[in-house]
């Protein structure tokens, strides 16, 4: 995939905040690296280095205080149609039930949910195994139910390109893997290119081409590693000695803090 | 207006464990009795104490008659004339009140779209609310004319800054993650507005919408003194002057009535439409 | 030491209402060990209520106001004074307009005040001409906007007591217009208008503190009637905000109200038996009231009135 | 009151990134200026309309005055004039203002703790606030006697209103997991109350508070109108009864002006005291 | 530790919610366990099986439908003073910075923090790697910090019964690590009953004593298991053949979805 023009650039990109206090914080230093088309790229790191920020930054809804990032080739200065985004908190409207959330992004971006939509938003909500609670309200579903509405949400869209953060953290192991390889059977089947900010290692070499291992704040792009797992992956990957190779090694770089 | 149901054991599962048992029994039945009658026996109980408290003080009717009187002086006046001054004041005041949300809302929402607006805009429309309506009657008037239009322009005047202020106080409230959700969705302005902060404004907008029905009521009143041949306001300051002071009070129960009824009307419109703007258990 | 009295006004302070002003500040009142407050009511019944409940001890306003307030609910108040022995209330229009007599009135606009004790007389006052009411357009509308609409002629004539012609007057001429009065006494509406009450509690507790009070207050109308510059004078000292040539010229409007052919056969105050009846059945028949619900001559107490 | 800043480019992340150059350009300084005065340049931009306006369509100077003549108006009376009145109006907006807050904050508490007060208190709220002060005021000059009291009661009788509403409001709509966080550490209602609710409910509030900073003002003309020696309220209806548009209109300016200070005061209150009460944009 | 009372004891609790439409769930059902003095449990189970539910019903948020909830004997009726709570999400509050976040407890409790209460905040905060953070507004942190302040803000209570909802969820591999050595060396220092929900087998396996297995919902006990794992625990624990024995069987119980 690498002839084809990178689908999300980043170069030089720093992301400091100010604080209210009129500190700074760095969340970001020196961003390089790109993602081709269709490309599967988990994002592993530290609390607070940076990885939301980062994702925001593809999203448009933040803008780097230096070097630019680019999608498609085209600088971001606004959010864009292509993406489709998975937050860290599910971020559901309380005045829609589960399956109104679910088709909200059609009715926001475009005023109606057509009955395919709606169809559609069925199937995802039995995917994520919610059918039962369509019409519950919002606020009546644990914390794991609520994160898979807002998963549903987003495969709805069926964007080009999916940003997901921590999409799984609420879920328990049986339905993380589940969900885990549902999403890659999606993104088989109607490819697109995904970027996925997890905790978990296992997961990040489970799912991706690329896995991009950042630093504790400031947030810097520590290693880049190529998953070498062959697709079509299932349970049996797990048992691939490169998987478990490839997860030790970035256990032991993520957990030696202090390392360059 | 729905009545607050007294829930059955099952449904709620923040009761207490001693409620959690099959069946109301007789004393929480009693307790349920006397919270949904509570409004009118406090209703009552102040009557009794006017009545008595008037008799007892001999407070001077023509001062403040007590409530047996007022409904004598209810009685003066055909049933016709108090309908016609109640129709006059109602319908100006419903005019006004349609009037201010209909400019209202959508002032707020430009005025929490743009800040150069609101730095703009806002100072006028305080100014805009702070002017004593009896100073610029005269202009009203003779602008207007004296048919209902004027009174409408009055009570709007009165009742739309409430609705501004909360509107644009509670659009601008909404959090931040559900913007940056509509953002990312690349929805307009426009959109944002109304999917996102109205509805999360909508606790905000309802208790302007609250405060405006009495104020409705209010204004239509004052815009009564300012030009009107008819209306409860009109009747009381006329009873009034000429010392009919159990009539005028009656008008002014019938007034306060109407503002009552009005305010929880709205109140009922919030339980029926957008039940998850109230508290779980206002529900 | 001075007896402490407070006098209610039944308005905000102008020519037209100098008269206790004057009276306290040329010190007529301090002559009679009196040491009067003088403060402003809002209308007569206000300022009727005021005095029942004990707010104001003397005070001033329409006697009808009274007679009615006594028929309704018993206002331990009384009237000693009866000051204008004509009726105020009058027809404003302007000259050129048509309106030459109160008859003249029929298929015009005439505006009113919204609260104004002139609205339940003008019914009789359209019976007596013999005009048809359904051919008068009347328009109630705040007091404050009657001299723009009748100076930019969006209505005919307006509703007005003749005291309240000055600023007619001045806004006429800035249309080029000039102001025409037309007093509703050509139509028979007799009476006493602006007359002086005083709380029976007073009456009864201390008769002399009235009777002073009484004197000091005809002593100063007196006084003022012969010197208007000097009500405006001593005015402008009390509110320097008002402007004396306009008070002077309020102050004029109430002359002829006190001074006239009747005063001056009857002498000032006197509350004629007559006179008093009338301004009764005027009252009783705009509000519907049967004519024997109240016997007007307990209403006032003729005593104090020093011969 | 502090402007809104015009961000140096590091300390907003969500600036577009063409703003994220070194230093503003002469074009964004040019904007920022604009920004900054906008408020005064609508001002004077009306203040010419105005004039102009009043000359070309010969509006008789009776009815609306110029914007010079005001001016002259104003010049025909002493300072000290202009003083004590403003004063005498002020200090009854202000107390009474004070007084809504202390009364209403409190009431809203109650309101919001307990279904069975709000049933029985909330209606009579309604109904003090829905009576007509001119047919109240009688009763409450004759049984306040004639100090500043009976103007501050009907400025507070008018003032309180959205507070209470607003404020019941906000303490409702906090949302369950901090009731349930205060609950999980066994804190009493009161605590409930004061250190999650109130925070809370602050925009609420904030926004009320608001509302009755002009809503003081004019209940205190009100209150003037019914009952008063002074006052900038008694001053426009002394000066329209001596037909001196002028200087009404210059006294209904000042009129005006206090209350946009007054509203634009809380909201500074607002921007110092509580911060996070507001959008960022508006910090 | 079974010779002491139970200080937790669940008999026959059944939790069923009414939903908008007036249909019911039931969230739990028949529940019977108790949990021993100083022990520290662990709760599994599929996400919306209903462990917030069972968390807020020791909590005294929510009353049993039926059966009753004991705690040291006594009925639940309402709050208790000695539980502490991480809930699922961080709950903090926004008018506070992080260090009044921490030490809300005792402001809200008692009206007052000591000088002592402020210092021991500071040392949690450190403990969590967010002493940098102290003057922060909580809008300004990221996902994992949130969560690493509401676990703080537990701890600097010292409750007896500390009851923690998926409180790693959001951390990295390395953080969560660091972490639940630090909750074993509190837990050792200053023993307490500890219920601790998660979604992580290591994570449970390594830190409690029991781990009680739910069935999805309506959710039950499926399984109480002994972790056979002798204290301290460590690093090394992770390598001890029983671990991985224990973890493999929670999984396959866990993973067997429509088991008995
Ligand atoms: N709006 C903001 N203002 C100030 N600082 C911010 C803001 N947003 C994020 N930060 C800081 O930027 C850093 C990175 O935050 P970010 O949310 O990207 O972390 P993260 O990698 O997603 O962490 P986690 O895994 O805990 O979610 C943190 O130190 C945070 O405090
Ligand atoms: N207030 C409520 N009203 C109605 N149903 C509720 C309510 N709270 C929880 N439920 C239902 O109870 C069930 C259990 O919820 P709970 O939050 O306890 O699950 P959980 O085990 O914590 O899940 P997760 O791991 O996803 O957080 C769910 O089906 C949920 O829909
Ligand atoms: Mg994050
Ligand atoms: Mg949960």
């Amino acid at each position: 995939m690498s002839d084809t023009p990178p689908v999300i650039s980043f170069s030089g990109v720093d992301q400091v905040f100010t604080r209210d206090d009129r500190t700074t914080v760095t969340a970001l230093k020196d961003l390089n690296f790109t993602v081709g088309r269709h490309e599967f790229v988990a994002v592993l790191g530290p609390s607070g280095c940076g990885k939301s920020t980062l994702l925001r930054l593809i999203a448009g809804l933040v803008f780097p205080t230096r070097g630019k990032v680019d999608i498609y080739g085209q600088q971001v200065v606004e959010p864009r149609d292509e993406i489709g985004i998975v937050f860290q908190r599910p971020t559901l409207l309380p005045w829609f039930n589960v399956l109104g959330n679910v088709t909200f992004p059609f009715r926001h971006k475009y005023g109606r949910v057509t009955e395919a939509e709606k169809a559609r938003a069925h199937e995802l909500l039995k995917l994520v195994d919610l059918e039962q609670f369509a019409t519950s309200s919002i606020d009546q579903l644990s914390g794991g139910m609520q994160q898979r509405v807002a998963i549903a949400r987003a495969l709805l869209l069926d964007p080009d390109i999916m940003l997901m953060d921590e999409p799984f953290s609420a879920l328990d192991a049986l339905t993380r893997d589940e969900m885990s390889f549902e999403l890659l059977r999606i993104w088989t089947e109607r490819p697109k290119t995904v970027l996925f900010i997890t905790h978990s290692i296992p997961e990040a070499v489970l799912l991706a081409d690329r896995i991009i291992v950042m630093s504790p704040r400031p947030g810097a792009v520590r290693e880049i590693l190529d998953v070498p797992l062959p697709r079509p992956r299932s349970f049996d990957s797990l048992s691939d000695p490169r998987f478990n190779a490839l997860a030790n090694h970035i256990r032991s770089r993520l957990f030696a803090r202090h390392a360059a | 207006m729905p009545s607050p149901t007294i829930s059955a054991p099952a449904s709620s599962p923040v009761m207490p464990p001693e409620a959690a048992t099959a069946g109301p029994t007789p004393g929480q039945r009693a307790r349920a009795l006397g919270f949904r009658f509570a409004p009118a026996l406090a209703f009552i109980g102040l009557l009794i104490v006017w009545e008595v408290g008037c008799r007892v003080f001999k407070v001077p009717t023509f001062l403040l008659p007590t409530p047996t009187m007022i409904i004598a002086g209810a009685r003066e006046q055909s049933l016709s004339i108090w309908t016609v001054n109640l129709w006059a004041t109602l319908r100006v005041a419903l005019m006004g009140y349609m009037v201010s949300i209909v400019v209202a809302i959508p002032m707020a929402m430009a005025l929490a779209s743009s800040k150069l607006l609101a730095r703009t805009l806002y100072p006028m429309i305080v100014v805009v609310h702070s002017m004593p309506i009896v100073a610029i009657a005269p202009i009203i008037v003779v602008t207007l004319g004296a048919s209902d239009l004027p009174r409408v322009v009055i009570t709007f005047l009165i009742t739309f800054f409430p609705i501004v202020v909360t509107t644009t106080a509670g659009l601008l409230a909404t959090p931040e993650e559900l913007i940056e959700l509509s953002r990312s969705l690349r929805a307009d302005r426009a959109r944002e507005m109304l999917n996102i902060r109205l509805p999360f404004a909508l606790p905000y907008i309802f208790s302007a919408l609250k405060i405006s029905t009495t104020l409705s009521v209010v204004g239509a009143v004052v815009a009564e003194f300012v030009a009107a041949e008819h209306g409860l306001g009109y009747f009381i300051q006329f009873a009034t002057s000429f010392f009919k002071i159990n009539q005028s009070f009656a008008a002014l129960i019938l007034l306060v009535t109407i503002s009552l009824a009005f305010f929880q009307f709205v109140g009922m419109l919030q339980r029926v439409f957008a039940p998850w703007s109230l508290p779980k258990s206002e529900r | 030491a001075a007896d402490k009295l407070t006098f209610m006004n039944d308005w905000l302070p102008g020519g037209d209402k100098a008269l206790p002003f004057y009276a306290k500040q040329k010190g007529f009142f301090e002559a009679e060990g009196l040491d009067v407050t003088v403060q402003s009511a809002r209308g007569s019944s206000e300022g009727i209520t005021k005095i029942a409940t004990g707010t104001a001890d003397v005070g001033s306003g329409g006697l009808a106001a009274l007679l009615q307030a006594r028929a309704e609910t018993g206002v331990p108040v009384s009237a000693v004074l009866g000051v204008f022995t004509v009726q105020p209330d009058a027809i404003f229009t302007a000259e050129g307009s048509g309106i030459d007599s109160l008859k003249g009135v029929e298929g015009k606009k005439v505006a009113t005040a919204t609260f104004t004790s002139s609205n339940v007389i003008w019914p009789l006052i359209l019976q007596a001409e013999k005009i048809d009411p359904a051919k008068v357009t009347l328009l109630k509308v705040d007091p404050g906007a009657l001299a723009p609409m009748l100076a930019t002629g969006q209505v005919d004539a307006t509703i007005n007591w003749s005291t309240a012609s000055p600023p007619f007057v001045k806004a006429l001429a800035a249309t080029g217009k000039k102001l025409k009065i037309l007093p509703w006494s050509a139509a028979g509406f007799d009476g006493y208008g602006y007359s002086v009450f005083v709380s029976d509690k007073l009456i009864a507790e201390k008769p002399d503190v009235v009777r002073r009070f009484v004197k000091a207050y005809v002593a100063a109308a007196k006084a003022a009637l012969k010197d208007p510059k000097d009500v405006a004078k001593t005015m402008k000292a009390v509110f320097p905000e008002m402007d004396e040539a306009l008070v002077e010229e309020q102050f004029m409007t109430i002359v002829p109200l006190i001074e006239n052919d009747i005063t001056k056969a009857e002498g000032f105050g006197t509350l004629d038996k007559t006179r008093l009846a009338k301004t009764w059945e005027w009252t009783a028949k705009a509000q519907n009231t049967p004519l024997d619900k109240l016997d007007p001559e307990k209403v006032v107490n003729r005593s104090f009135l020093a011969k």
